[in-house]
């Protein structure tokens, strides 16, 4: 049946046709910003770089198009991770990002105006853990609308198992420590969960609030009992090392001692941003899935849910069991990126910060966790940038006085404009940025 | 379909102008960043001075110069130093002091001209208490900025989860506000504080002359809930049982406790029945207030408290119940601007300067100006290596330096780097600035260099 | 006060919850004095109307997009629920939304909570007692224990503490027993022609509401479908078929009236409801 | 030594002196449990930034009290209306737009308000800490070999003043009852011509007051005026769910229980089991009787 036959196929084409136009939007976008910088540097690579980028932003751009489905969208059209063609344009450009942005901030680029590339390879290594654990949190109170102040507990076990398995027992061996650090995040967290059998909103939020200061005691009594006075260390002997068997992959190369130390922003990056772009994969994954849908419809009415057939008791402690386990994921990657865990690392404001990150991102949307964490850590640099390079910033003397405490003021501002007036944060935002764009693209063109 | 992409185009045209119009007031690409001398005396900013540096160098007179070293912070007209700590955060309110001090040191240091032609680049960078700050702090720090050396290090465990990198980047590091055994170990280290295990013997030999002798002492403990607290606590028992005193116990106090009654229960029943003739005190100026207040509450004014560097804040005394700080001494290593010391009026002009009016009374404050000001020796002694590079400055650091009387004389010539030096303090209300009991020279013996012990 | 109710009329009135209509250019009138009854199935707006009226639409995120509502020549859209009482309209909500927590007598207070007339508001006490005697022995009670039967005169007494000249009232038969239900219309009926209080009533019940009411209006998902004086109402066959389970020669006249659909096309002007996936 | 359980100890004097020193604590925390029960109770919202604005109460009386010298009852009046102010301007600017949100989303601004008051003292007052005030009366007595203060019992006066005019208020005002009907159903109250944003609007300005009263009073009883007092409002949380959170009488008790509970986990077990033992506490009554010992029946259970 072609579309012309079927009105409703026909109208389904039409809400489609925008997109054909949607689909180039990312490229566009992506074409964008090389100009942009380009426009304020004399580095005549650069424009090298910008027209290769192009270049292959347009061949992606091909194929996306040619991957296009026209017409209604099946049922398993419509169970792909990335339905439409502007999903799996975006996903395409985010992916190319991710593998060339690095390599950008590793070269020799000069930046326009003193920009500190370095302090963001830092931040985006950062990020990545963060969007990691903000992302797991998000699926256990946003989307399985569980609500847990418990997830900082969670960063604290991934550390103590990382010490134990990766450091007491192996000397440095993140990869042990990880799986290790999973399934003791699923077991504790199934276990912290149990009280959302019987306990609901405000009162399940004090329970998994009183379930993180006792483990903080169980932290305090295990860094007291075998690190002593330092914290454990993450790093140095410590530090975690690629396994032999895959110096063959191109970029890895082992030092004099036929080892390669993960050390240093530019080999972290490598590391860390596989393991969030799978996990947060996986976690999207999940939510697609059956027992992913059931935490929603658990979210949403309960006792519905439970006349569907949902077991509901089993849907809470999945959700709690899967997003403590890649939390603890997430510690453990924290503790041997930073290097060290001490007393003051899982303090009450951690809590709020993961909680400032998931409002601004935007709650309930795994996205919504990238977008929180990587503003939460480039906002401060960025200010701290435009405190020193923009004219109309720099000359005011307050920002330059209290630049930490401003930063804190902000975040705290956006947390409430944003829960004000814009509840879905800045993965609503963009959202509807691409939708007004595209609509408004789209209107000339009947 | 053209009205799209006009509209896009107009987009992508303001964008443009938006990012055209923020990078052309500011552009000033170091497009040519000419290897030259910079100018001596001159305040820097000389009109695009690339192609004719020559007159400026027949004027020089016979002062050192180095070639620039922009991989570690030394560049044309600027030499960068860093500083890490806690500007806010529980911390802050005895860290901050020290940052203060650094700056005002490099603000008087900048109008008299700074050094080798350069001015000094102060860039302190806010942990606020959390250690993934640091991490990117510290990035910053080495690779954006690539300065030459940090001036200040706080907190224990991030200078944990940085030494490695500190060694490797072959960074030295002068004067980190805190003592911990991490430090013994890398050779970046220059302490000007003594360490706990020192202070810990400070404190014994105070309490001994305060109760007629170390044998007649009955102590007890009250630290912080934290690493350095656990530790500091056993290297004061084990400087009291070595001079054959009497330890009773630690206490612990929560960080963030706002009262400690149980504690002062302890420390009562054990007053009463072990007859505890003194008490020493670990933790920051907030904690040791807390502490301060519930003997004051409990009645207990009568036992005297001997605290470590963190306790020896103005605020302690200034804030404290007098009945009780009226017998508490603090155990710190610098001395401020009220005590008869050479640098006293420099510090006082440079607060000023600096805008930090009446923190030359303070502990940390000289701790941080001394800081900058043996960072300001070493590179100009490095210099006379011919290159100013991290590894010039470490190895310049290898030796002794002037203090002008703020603290004892420095020697760092054998390893480890720290300070043979420190006294008890306690304020003086007439100044406002702390005193010390003794002059340093009384406490010599107190530092034997035997601690080390292991707990844990 | 008490003497004589005073008139409503709505007009063109249309309400928006986000991206949804709930009504749509409804055109309702109660004169002064009247008995109007306001049949619908559930989802017909109903409730949306009297949130309409007594400007309550904000606690439910709709708006009012269109259309005026005048209360005694007066416009009372967009003005505040509290001076809405003031002039004269109170309600007895769906499901009652009694305070559970709160006496009886606490619960009949608040019903007075636009007056300041401390004897007056006694006064009213009195004759809300009187017309439901048995809540006497209750007034100590926490309302939330009570009976549905109770627990509605409570509701009833309440809106009428506050002396309305209009009294609206939302679902009253809601998941009552009949004879209940009977009772409390007569007693409507009593206080409309006694104190000339005009009522509306909003009611799925249509037999009872036709039984009592003047005039009659049918709403049906958001627009009004059909209006006319009870009796005549009462006469029409599809009426008859969808409110009244009527006879069997019905079905014709129902395929012959044309219904609201919600998939009609698009008006000029009017935005899409916004889908998002 | 690291892993020191403490000694126990049967000398009565220690347990007494525990027991005082619990109750001092516990008078305190049924003031901050006090002000968010209040907010609980009449706008369901769970009140995070409640240990921010008692921090804010202490550092307004450091400045009118100590800094501007102002006569003491002028300065407490000062203080209050200035919290009060400051409670309007929460609920007419931020809290009012949140009607009708999800529960966690105002959990949630609460927290935002918290991180903007810490910010701005932060900027106004810097890190270092100040003495705690000393304008109540000063001095202690003796009972059977423990110190009982004369600020405890001020407090203790106070509070207990406080409950009994909150109770006079809701039982016997209009005011008042309104105030519960809203709480009842706010779509009923609005119904029947209460206004609740006004009802609101009064309880923020209630609670920001009884933020004001506690700051002061917590002044006197603090080691120190700093950041770290905050923590104050997070801790009471025991105290509160203890004493069901919908009951003004009952937070006063659960402060109190947790209050002593905490001074003696403090001093028999060690000072990191202070927290861990609270919160087990209230994690069990949640489990067995989460209203509470007073609380109301009808709250959100599965």
């Amino acid at each position: 049946m072609t579309a012309t036959e079927n009105p409703a196929a026909q109208q389904a084409d039409q809400t489609y046709r925008p997109s054909t136009l949607q689909r180039f939007l990312p490229f566009v976008v992506a074409a964008v910003v090389p100009f942009i910088l380009g426009a304020t540097t004399d580095d005549l690579n650069f424009w090298w770089k910008a027209a290769i980028t192009i270049a292959i932003l347009a061949l992606v751009a091909r194929l996306a198009w040619k991957w296009t489905p026209r017409g209604e969208l099946t049922h398993r059209e419509d169970m792909r991770l990335w339905r439409t063609p502007s999903d799996r344009s975006w996903a395409a450009l985010t992916m190319f990002g991710l593998l060339v942005l690095p390599f950008i901030l590793a070269s020799d680029f000069t930046p326009p105006m003193d920009f500190p590339w370095a302090t963001w390879f830092a931040v985006v290594n950062l990020v990545l853990i963060f969007a990691m654990g903000a992302a797991a949190f998000n699926l256990l109170v946003g989307y399985s609308g569980q609500i847990s102040l418990a997830h900082v507990a969670f960063l604290a076990l991934g550390s103590i198992v990382g010490g134990i398995v990766g450091v007491q027992w192996s000397g440095g061996n993140m990869w042990l420590a990880l799986p290790a650090a999973a399934l003791a995040g699923a077991v504790v967290g199934a276990i912290s969960g149990l009280p959302a059998l019987r306990l609901k909103h405000l009162y399940l939020l004090l329970a998994t609030f009183g379930f993180h200061f006792v483990m903080m005691l169980v932290w305090r009594e295990y860094l007291q009992e075998y690190f002593g006075f330092v914290g454990i260390r993450f790093k140095g002997v410590n530090s975690p090392r690629i396994a032999s068997w895959l110096h063959w992959l191109p970029g890895i190369d082992p030092d004099e001692n036929g080892e390669f130390i993960i050390t240093g922003q530019f080999r972290w990056y490598w590391v860390l941003m596989p393991i969030t772009v799978l996990s947060i994969l996986f976690m999207v994954n999940v939510i697609r899935t059956r027992e992913g849908r059931a935490f929603a419809a658990v979210r949403d009415r309960d006792v519905s849910a439970s006349l569907l057939g949902i077991n509901v008791a089993r849907s809470k402690l999945m959700a709690f069991a899967l997003s403590s386990a890649v939390v603890a994921m997430s510690g453990v990657l924290a503790s041997f990126y930073i290097g060290s865990r001490g007393e003051d690392s899982f303090n009450v404001q951690t809590v709020l910060n993961y909680a400032i990150i998931i409002v601004v991102g935007g709650f309930s949307s795994i996205q919504g966790a990238i977008f929180g964490s990587a503003f939460f850590w480039f906002l401060p640099e960025w200010f701290k940038w435009a405190r020193e390079e923009l004219w109309f910033v720099r000359d005011i003397e307050f920002l330059s006085d209290y630049p930490s405490e401003i930063d804190l003021a902000i975040k705290g501002f956006l947390v409430v404009i944003i829960l004000m007036f814009k509840p879905d944060g800045l993965a609503g935002m963009w959202r509807d940025f691409k939708n007004w764009l595209s609509r408004s693209l789209a209107r000339r063109n009947p | 379909m053209l009205n799209r992409w006009l509209k896009l185009a107009v987009v992508v045209f303001a964008f443009a102008l938006i990012a055209a119009a923020c990078g052309n007031d500011d552009d000033d690409t170091p497009a040519a960043p000419e290897p030259t001398a910079a100018p001596t005396e001159a305040p820097a900013p000389e009109p695009e001075a690339t192609e004719a540096p020559a007159p400026a160098e027949e004027e020089a007179p016979a002062e050192m110069t180095v070639p620039d070293n922009p991989d570690n912070g030394v560049t044309s007209d600027s030499i960068r130093v860093g500083w890490m700590g806690d500007l806010t955060g529980p911390t802050a309110s005895s860290q901050s002091f020290n940052s203060h001090g650094s700056e005002a040191y490099f603000e008087c240091a900048n109008r008299d001209g700074g050094a080798l032609g350069r001015m000094f680049d102060y860039l302190p960078e806010d942990d606020q208490f959390n250690a993934d700050n640091a991490a990117i702090n510290f990035t910053k720090l080495t690779e954006d900025d690539k300065v030459i050396a940090l001036v200040g290090l706080g907190g224990s465990h991030i200078s944990t989860q940085l030494q490695p990198d500190i060694e490797t980047l072959n960074l030295p590091v002068i004067g980190p506000p805190q003592t911990i055994d991490i430090q013994l170990e890398g050779d970046q280290y220059f302490n000007n504080l003594a360490h706990y295990g020192d202070q810990a013997d400070l404190a014994a030999g105070h309490i001994g002359a305060t109760v007629g002798g170390i044998e007649n002492a009955v102590v007890m403990g009250i630290s912080l809930e934290v690493p350095s607290g656990t530790e500091f606590a056993a290297y004061v028992e084990q400087s009291v049982i070595k001079g054959g005193g009497t330890y009773v116990n630690t206490l612990y106090v929560a960080p963030g406790a706002t009262e400690v009654t149980a504690q002062m229960v302890e420390l009562q029943s054990a007053i009463d029945d072990q007859g505890v003739n003194y008490v020493t005190l670990h933790g920051s100026p907030g904690a040791g207030l807390v502490v301060m207040q519930g003997m004051a509450d409990v009645g207990i004014t009568d036992v005297p408290i001997i605290g470590i560097h963190g306790i020896a804040a103005n605020s302690i005394w200034t804030e404290g119940p007098p009945e009780v700080s009226d017998e508490t001494f603090g155990i710190h290593s610098f001395l401020t601007a009220n005590n008869d010391i050479e640098a006293s009026a420099m510090m006082e002009e440079c607060a000023s300067l600096a805008g930090y009016d009446g923190e030359h009374l303070n502990l940390n404050f000289a701790h941080g100006f001394l800081n900058g000001y043996v960072f300001h020796q070493a590179v100009e002694r490095a210099a006379e290596t011919g290159e100013l590079s991290r590894e010039s400055l470490t190895e310049a650091l290898k030796g002794s330096f002037d203090t002008m009387g703020i603290t004892c004389p420095i020697d760092w010539s054998a390893f480890p780097y720290h300070s043979q030096c420190g006294a008890a303090f306690s304020l003086d209300a007439a100044s406002g600035g702390m005193l010390a009991a003794n002059p340093f020279a009384f406490y010599a013996d107190s530092f034997d260099g035997e601690y080390g012990i292991e707990i844990g | 006060m008490s003497g004589g109710g005073l008139d409503l009329r709505i007009q063109d009135l249309t309400v928006v919850y986000g991206g949804v209509t709930a009504l749509d250019n409804v055109n309702i009138t109660v004169p002064s004095g009247g008995f109007v009854s306001v049949l619908g199935a559930n989802g017909a707006g109903k409730t949306t109307l009297v949130r309409s009226i007594t400007s309550l639409l904000y606690l439910h995120k709709g708006r009012v997009r269109r259309g005026s509502i005048v209360l005694g020549g007066e416009s009372i859209l967009g003005k505040k629920s509290p001076d809405i009482v003031s002039a004269g309209v109170a309600q007895v909500p769906e499901g009652r939304k009694l305070f559970p927590n709160l006496t009886v007598k606490e619960n009949l207070l608040c019903g007075a909570a636009s007056r300041s007339d401390v004897s007056g508001i006694d006064e009213s006490l009195e004759q809300t007692l009187e017309l439901f005697s048995q809540l006497r022995p209750l007034l100590s009670q926490t309302a939330g224990l009570l009976s549905g039967g109770e627990q509605q005169m409570v509701a009833v007494g309440r809106a009428l503490m506050s002396q309305p000249t209009l009294l609206i009232c939302d679902e009253l038969s809601l998941g009552l027993a009949p004879k209940i239900v009977h009772r409390l219309f007569e007693l409507l009926t009593e206080i409309n022609e006694t104190r000339g209080t005009s009522i509306l009533v909003i009611e799925q019940n249509a037999s009872l509401a036709l039984q009592h009411a003047n005039d009659a209006y049918v709403l049906e998902l958001g627009r009004v479908l059909m209006e006319g004086s009870a009796t005549e109402l009462k006469g029409n066959p599809m009426v008859q078929e969808l409110y009244l389970g009527g006879g069997g020669e019905a079905h014709t006249s129902y395929a012959a009236i044309e219904r609201p659909s919600r998939s009609r096309p698009l008006e000029h002007g009017q935005r899409p409801p916004v889908t998002e996936s | 030594m690291l892993l020191a359980f403490g000694n126990f100890t049967a000398d009565p004097s220690v347990n007494l002196q525990l027991l005082i020193g619990g109750l001092a604590l516990g008078a305190i925390y049924a003031v901050v449990a006090l002000g968010f029960v209040l907010v609980y109770k009449s706008t369901d919202v769970l009140n995070l930034a409640h240990g921010e604005f008692l921090m804010l109460g202490a550092y307004f009386a450091l400045t009118f009290l100590i800094s501007e010298n102002l006569n003491f009852f002028l300065g407490v009046f000062v203080l209050l209306l200035v919290m009060l102010v400051f409670g309007l301007v929460v609920h007419y600017g931020i809290m009012r737009r949140m009607v009708g949100q999800g529960f966690f989303a105002i959990v949630l601004i609460t927290l935002g308000i918290a991180t903007i008051i810490r910010a701005l003292l932060l900027i106004f007052y810097g890190p270092t800490e100040r003495a705690r005030l000393d304008l109540l009366p000063q001095g202690s007595f003796e009972v059977g070999g423990a110190t009982v203060r004369h600020v405890d019992l001020v407090i203790f006066g106070v509070v207990a003043l406080c409950v009994l005019l909150f109770f006079l208020f809701f039982k016997y005002t209009r005011l008042g009852l309104h105030m519960r009907a809203v709480a009842d159903d706010i779509e009923a109250a609005a119904a029947m011509g209460i206004d609740p944003d006004k009802v609101y609007a009064m309880t923020w300005a209630a609670a920001m007051v009884m933020a004001g009263v506690g700051g002061l009073l917590f002044g006197h009883v603090t080691g120190a005026i700093d950041r770290s007092i905050e923590a104050i409002g997070l801790r009471a949380f025991p105290a509160a769910v203890v004493g069901g959170l919908t009951s003004l009488g009952g937070s006063i008790v659960g402060g109190l229980v947790v209050g002593v509970i905490e001074q003696f986990a403090n001093g028999h077990l060690g000072t990191k089991w202070r927290e861990p033992v609270a919160f087990s506490v209230m994690f069990v009554v949640l489990l067995v009787r989460p209203t509470g010992l007073w609380g109301r029946k009808d709250l959100e259970r599965v």
